[in-house]
């Protein structure tokens, strides 16, 4: 519906208007942990943390599993995700491995190399 | 009239303030980057301006998500150093310049800019990160005051290139129409090529990046020709950040000087690039 | 591609909201108002589009008084009424349109409007009020989806009106450039003269709101070429709200037709307007 | 310090951005007022809601003593003052009259007899 020059790619996960609409709920979650209060509520009892801010299940599943490509998938945005990973002690570097099938150490070493030139 | 004295543009990779708030700076991963950055601080040490104006963009910190501004403009007394998660930045807050401010948006939108006002904001690593590139040790203040002009990058559609390098060109008006005598700093900020999502994450395209540092200076309106979409192929999603420089470089004279650039892989997911510029035309040799 | 089917500038008066809620709208100081917007009901009843785009401001219920947007646009769902301090309006939540919001903001920030995208937004009198205006009894639901453009409007600097009628072009062309066949109400809201604080509270220009009336449909650049200062002057300083009109007659064609115009002093403080545009061009006579 | 087309005056009270500044506390104040619970607290002890909005000492006084006219030189915007009085029970035409020195009705009957077309 939006216009043909909006990418949109498993490759680049552009965070648009639509994704934006899907998923608002869990990027709102997302947000709500920047406060401390907030994550020792959500840490206390996830799943209730979810159903208070509606959720959808599949989107519950996937913060409950940490599912990070899942939640992109469901119109996460990564700078929102990344708030849940910050909380779980997680780096970008992390996520950048699970997004691309390697290993932390592995992804650390691909961008100490000079990154991924070629993809 | 205000006059510009120089532009910088620099990344503003969170892990970089990271590594300066914990003293890593001379660990081997690190000392590279710093290194690269030292000309450069070393000349704005002695060029510090009356007022700088730092073009940026929030990640989810000081705006709530349901409202996205392509272009805002902040005119508080101060600006709050955003806890983005993890405790606030261990770095002043901003003071900023209101009465130029105000000044700047009653230009702007009589020149058809459609900016949103913040009359309070929490700024967060995008605006005090490339403040720490300028100035490492700020001790309880910031150089001079600064305003904040942020710009939507990471939601689609961002404002185009062209846009962006439209309304630095208005912005010099406005600073020059400004009544005072004072100088200013411009910073522009964000970038260079880098993807956090998807499989293309790690993307880095050195090739662009060294490009994009030439034309900055040279050719600003070929960078500005170019569409999102190309910023997002070539820079990676969130490389589409460069635009940002677009605006300093529009508010600065057609010809420049470059005091200094560096360029260095990996600050975290990120290519990590820095170009400072003199406003002054070079001087002609011989 | 959608097609404009008719253009409806109204004042959005919280008094006229209030008079129909109370059931108030025969009464000897409100009979004459809701007489002369009847032939207006009665057509655009027999009008009703597939979707409305709906013109207006907030007045400080909405969003938060640290953020002033320029122009903003709706992207959601559903759009709940305000509590502006005394309950809410007994009229139904608006539901939106956002695949047609998307497409505008694409096209908007593409031809360089620096919309402010709301993902979720409260409505108050500025919105409701003109809805009711056009249909008084909406029963469960309103007509049609609306869409809501913001402008600011109480704060200084305002968009030029300019840039207003600019807006109303690219609206336009954005809606031509739909991929679906939709009809389009497109309603500019706010006005006529009126002023609420000062000594010069309870100014009323009717020599200035019937040239407006008049110029709206034939003379629009005329009315786009007045400085903000301009309007505040003739209309006073809430009269400028009548900017957002030209919204409105931007997004139609060159020649239009009046179905029905309106015009009554006072509604509350302030002179209320009306004036309904089937988007043809005049059939000649003979 | 701003553009010199900012017009600014006692007829008119443009509010812009420098006024907006000098009224941002007592404007925030207002705007809480649109919550119920909100209008019972400030009720309750108006001097305490005023302290804990910041509002400098001119401000208290003017909205403890309801001096309309001075919170609009304070840098209240009309549309936020009118929450005040509409908690008051108080309407725009009251206001009306009290900054042009009238009395309600008198600013009532001006209006339906067409306006203030002189001014
Ligand atoms: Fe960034
Ligand atoms: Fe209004």
């Amino acid at each position: 519906m939006t216009s043909p020059s909006s990418p949109t790619a498993a490759e680049t996960y552009l965070f648009d208007g639509p994704s934006s609409r899907r998923g608002r709920a869990m990027n709102k979650l997302f947000m709500s942990l920047r406060d401390e209060q907030a994550r020792a509520t959500f840490l206390a009892d996830e799943t209730a943390y979810c159903a208070r801010f509606a959720l959808s299940p599949e989107q519950t599943r996937a913060v409950l599993d940490r599912d990070w490509q899942a939640m992109l998938d469901l119109g996460g945005s990564i700078f929102y995700i990344y708030k849940l990973a910050l909380m779980d002690g997680l780096s970008m570097q992390y996520l950048g491995g699970v997004f691309t099938g390697m290993t932390e150490a592995d992804f650390k070493a691909a961008m100490l190399a000079g990154g991924r030139t070629d993809v | 009239m205000s006059e510009v004295i120089w532009g910088l543009g620099t990344s503003h990779v969170p892990s970089i303030g990271a590594a300066m708030d914990r003293g890593m700076t001379a660990e081997p991963v690190w000392a590279p980057l710093f290194e690269g950055y030292r000309p450069a601080r070393e000349w704005l040490a002695d060029h510090t301006p009356d007022v700088a104006v730092l073009i940026y963009n929030d990640h989810a910190n000081g705006v709530d998500l349901d409202i996205v501004p392509t272009f805002g403009i902040g005119t508080a007394d101060r600006y709050t150093v955003a806890d983005e998660g993890f405790g606030k930045r261990p770095v002043p807050d901003v003071l900023g310049h209101p009465e130029l401010s105000f000044h700047l948006l009653q230009q702007l939108v009589d020149e058809g800019f459609d900016l949103t006002v913040f009359g309070e904001l929490d700024v967060d690593h995008g605006f005090t990160v490339p403040l720490s590139v300028w100035t490492p040790d700020p001790g309880d203040a910031w150089p001079c005051p600064v305003i904040p002009i942020m710009v939507n990058v990471i939601r689609y559609p961002q404002p185009t290139a062209a846009r962006c390098y439209a309304l630095g060109q208005a912005l010099g008006r406005a600073l020059a129409s400004f009544p005072e005598d004072i100088t200013v700093g411009v910073l522009g900020t964000g970038g260079m090529s880098h993807q956090l999502a998807g499989t293309r994450a790690g993307f880095i395209n050195p090739t662009f990046d060294h490009m994009f540092l030439d034309a900055i200076q040279h050719d600003p309106q070929k960078l500005a020709a170019m569409t999102r979409e190309d910023y997002i192929r070539e820079a990676g999603s969130e490389g589409i950040e460069l635009i940002m420089w677009l605006v300093m470089r529009g508010a600065m004279n057609a010809e420049i000087t470059k005091v200094h650039s560096a360029y260095h892989v990996p600050a975290s997911n990120t290519a990590a690039g820095l170009a400072l510029f003199d406003n002054r035309a070079p001087v002609a040799a011989g």
